[in-house]
């Protein structure tokens, strides 16, 4: 039981990853294609996270700094740092991605990509 | 986008609203180093006080950012951040260790206002392109 | 026929990550490595060593200081992407 | 200044690309020092940290002064010396050659051009000398974004070719994280040598085969492995001229160097990794013999082009894949020799296009047009097919020799099939170049106006990085022996001298 329980996130994130590959590889419209990919690197970012926690610990700030060997009261604070860096990325790419589909309908008129394809080949 | 004149209502709710905004944003960037918060989040929260303004004031938003000082911003801002770390080049340290800067006795301290120095950086830059990408998103001027 | 295919492989992939999970530490282990090699130092050394009491800004801002400036470039490179992609675009329409 | 040369190399051509979009406005001629300028401290740099790597083994750089694992360090060893120098050597000519393609664009946009092209560079150079690897997603990231606008920006096509390299590129990049998590997860450390230690023990681990599993996954779209290229055709035959020598020439390459570094560096190859390796193995031969058969299909020399370097980059994962002393010997000269080859052969594809010619058929009469152009294809396409006394030849025979001596007769059989399929294409080619006659007027006039071949058939900073490519070509070719002796050597993950 006490397996389950442990982890049952990694579970819950294996699905929200898979969810995001279907809809990267089975959806036609290039906006919920760019939608799949952040359903993707938000599952990541809490695989991330799940690993900083640690049971019955504080947020790690404290002035005064933490005596030592009481590291373990407090949440390991890389994770978290590592995924403010992956969250902006995601921002930054969301970005651009919607940049290129702002280009793209304004000249073929419509988001499928299945249709782009064809229009490109014309 | 809607070019009617905006409401009295949403336009003397934003006025209320966007003091607070700005000097939250300070808040969060300053009080970084002892709360959750530090460069992103503040220059988030200045660049949606800035695009709420766009968006209710539009066309013509009576305070803001144009997009080409949006640009400045966003350029400055991230050389803040690489010239700081060119600034401990300089002196003697390797790139970003902030402990060498002449700027007091105590490296903790030293240290922790190199980091409040390359956070107004992250917060400039964020601001600067996020304002960017939302004004070229939103159509043609 | 290839759509059913490729449900079947996400379903497998999916089962192929809980498999692998099951070997991972369990969520909230205090004595996982990720808990024990390499933080504990950030967590008690980091108010002393950078003079922030909150020890994600000390590992954002100054242990890993390098990465948040990689980090703020890729958000300038967004931006300047878009100002590529966009502002010339209105303005070949307009002409 | 000397002792921050290792952080220069990336953070040079950093820095300007923060400026160049505000100089670009003001002047043109002092943002095209400004750049010129970094990228020369960048290349200086590298050369610097390869000779010193030489001399006194690997140049550890600690970022902020925390050492490793606590921080960030750059490691520069003479493989990482050497792929910096020929990044940062590809910066300069690409850029000259970059120069005539922007003559009628505005100098704000020019200058955001160039600014992403900083950004792809240091990029690249950043993933190359880092030694951790989470540093090594962000600059996997920053080359990655500014790959997609610099591709998007070739035209209506090149949008939508952007647009889809981007979706693949980004899910690359999310399965390399998600390989990092799974590493962390089980050894808590970021920093590779570190790793590389606590891997030690951990070689059957389940978390440890998928991590391995995912990153060559992730890497392997990056670098075009064979079922996940579907990217690369359109991104590289539909980027912008001006910059289809840099994005083809290294980008792949980088992204190979990073797989290598990390197999053989980190994981460092024992049981259930090696039953990974074989699995590239298998796609990499499959890639080979698959791209070169549809490079045959082409009608277009850029995609003919892009199609060969599916096959190509499946010579390097071969390499990797084999994993004996010769067989990498062959994997690190070939992502010399064909990066210099696919670089020239790219500038050639842009010196046609700037011609107004694109496809193969239309190339006819290119030898009378365009002399010294078609003479560098000669040589470039003799070392894509791989005769002596180019890079190429000597590139797969360490490959094959690899391949012999593990004894996988199927590999080398496969080796050379696929260099009898390359001659095929590329003696298509030059048969158009060089025999056929010129359709002349039907074909119409250069594209756009104010482009004509002049006395010197083209602007000098286009035909002099042709020409200096070509020449690397054969350097690389005539002095292999020093250069694999005195320089790859060192880069084998065993200690062979």
């Amino acid at each position: 039981m006490d397996a389950i329980a442990g982890h049952l996130n990694y579970w819950l994130i294996a699905v929200l990853f898979v969810v995001g590959v279907y809809g990267l590889a089975f959806q036609d419209n290039l906006l919920k294609k760019l939608m799949a990919l952040n359903v993707i690197s938000v599952s990541t970012i809490a695989f991330f996270l799940n690993l900083g926690q640690k049971v019955g610990a504080k947020a790690p700030i404290l002035p005064g700094g933490v005596k030592g060997g009481e590291a373990a009261a407090y949440a390991n604070p890389l994770p978290h740092t590592l995924m403010l860096t992956a969250i902006v990325v995601g921002v930054a790419t969301t970005g651009v991605g919607l940049a290129m589909i702002y280009r793209i309908f304004k000249h073929y008129h419509t988001l499928e990509e299945s249709e782009i394809l064809k229009g490109m080949r014309e | 986008m809607n070019k009617s004149r905006p409401t009295t209502i949403l336009d003397t709710c934003v006025r209320l609203i966007i003091p607070f905004y700005l000097v939250y944003a300070i808040y969060v960037l300053v009080h970084g180093h002892y709360s959750p918060g530090g460069g992103f989040q503040a220059g988030v929260v200045l660049a949606v006080s800035v695009i709420l303004v766009q968006l209710v004031q539009d066309p013509n938003p009576r305070w803001g950012l144009g997009r080409d000082a949006a640009v400045v911003f966003a350029c400055l801002g991230t050389f803040m951040y690489a010239g700081i770390g060119l600034l401990t080049m300089a002196w003697g340290g390797n790139m970003l260790d902030y402990g060498v800067l002449p700027l007091g006795e105590v490296e903790a301290e030293v240290r922790a206002l190199g980091t409040l120095g390359i956070e107004i950086g992250v917060t400039m830059a964020v601001m600067g392109v996020f304002v960017v990408i939302f004004n070229l998103l939103r159509g043609e001027e | 026929m290839t759509r059913k295919l490729g449900y079947l492989s996400l379903v497998l992939l999916a089962a192929l990550f809980i498999y692998v999970s099951l070997d991972l530490p369990p969520t909230g282990d205090p004595h996982s490595p990720p808990a024990t090699h390499v933080s504990p130092r950030y967590i008690e050394k980091a108010y002393k060593e950078t003079g922030a009491a909150n020890m994600v800004t000390a590992v954002l801002a100054d242990y890993r200081g390098y990465d948040t400036l990689g980090e703020t470039v890729v958000v300038f490179t967004a931006g300047v992407a878009t100002l590529l992609l966009l502002e010339g675009a209105f303005k070949f329409k307009k002409r | 200044m000397t002792e921050q040369f290792p952080a220069l190399i990336v953070v040079a051509p950093l820095v300007a690309a923060l400026l160049v979009p505000l100089t670009a406005r003001l002047s043109l001629a002092v943002t095209y020092c400004l750049i010129l300028v970094s990228l020369m401290v960048s290349l200086t740099g590298a050369l610097s940290a390869l000779r010193y790597s030489l001399v006194e083994g690997a140049w550890h750089y600690y970022f902020g002064g925390w050492p490793p694992p606590w921080g960030i360090e750059y490691v520069v060893d003479p493989l990482a010396g050497i792929i910096t120098s020929l990044v940062g050597l590809f910066g300069i000519l690409v850029f000259f050659y970059s120069i005539p393609f922007l003559a009628g664009k505005e100098p704000r946009e020019k200058g955001y051009f160039y600014s992403l092209y900083l950004l792809l560079l240091a990029g690249l150079l950043g993933i190359v000398a880092t030694g951790d690897v989470f540093n090594l997603y962000v600059f996997l990231e920053i080359s990655s974004l500014a790959a997609y606008a610099l591709i998007a920006f070739g035209g209506h096509q090149g949008v939508v070719a952007g647009f889809r390299y981007l979706l693949v590129g980004t899910a690359a990049g999310t399965l390399y994280l998600l390989g990092v998590g799974y590493t962390y997860a089980v050894t808590g450390s970021l920093n590779m040598a570190d790793l590389g230690n606590l891997l030690a023990s951990l070689q059957s681990s389940r978390p440890v085969i998928l991590a391995v599993a995912l990153i060559v996954t992730g890497l392997g779209i990056k670098m075009a492995l064979f079922p996940l290229y579907g990217w690369l055709p359109d991104a590289y035959s539909l980027s912008p001229p001006g910059v289809a020598p840099l994005i083809a020439g290294v980008m792949g390459k980088v992204s190979a160097y990073a797989l290598y570094r990390l197999l053989y560096f980190v994981f460092k190859p024992g049981g259930p990794v090696l039953q990974v390796l074989d699995v590239v193995g298998w796609l990499a031969a499959a890639g080979i013999i698959v791209g070169s058969v549809m490079a045959i299909a082409q009608k277009e020399f850029g995609r003919m082009l892009a199609y060969s370097s599916v096959s190509q980059m499946g010579y390097i994962a071969l390499g990797i894949a084999i994993g004996n002393a010769a067989a990498l010997t062959g994997t690190l000269l070939h992502i010399f020799s064909h990066a210099v080859a696919k670089g020239c052969l790219f500038m050639v594809a842009g010196n046609g296009s700037w011609w107004g010619r694109r496809k193969i058929s239309e190339m006819a009469g290119m030898s009378k047009a365009m002399p010294l152009t078609s003479a560098t294809l000669v040589v470039a396409s003799l070392s894509m097919v791989g005769l002596p006394p180019t890079a190429g030849f000597f590139s797969k025979w360490y490959l094959l020799m690899g391949a012999v001596e593990k004894g996988s007769w199927i590999y080398a059989v496969i080796l050379v099939i696929s260099s009898l399929l390359t001659a095929i294409y590329f003696f298509r080619v030059l048969e158009h170049v060089y025999l056929k006659k010129d359709p002349g007027a039907s074909l119409g006039t250069p594209a756009e106006e104010g482009r004509s071949l002049r006395g010197w058939e083209l602007a000098p900073s286009m035909l002099v990085p042709t020409l200096l490519l070509g020449l690397g070509i054969l350097a690389l070719g005539l002095f292999n022996a020093p250069f694999v002796d005195g320089l790859l050597k060192f880069s084998l993950p065993w200690r062979t001298w």
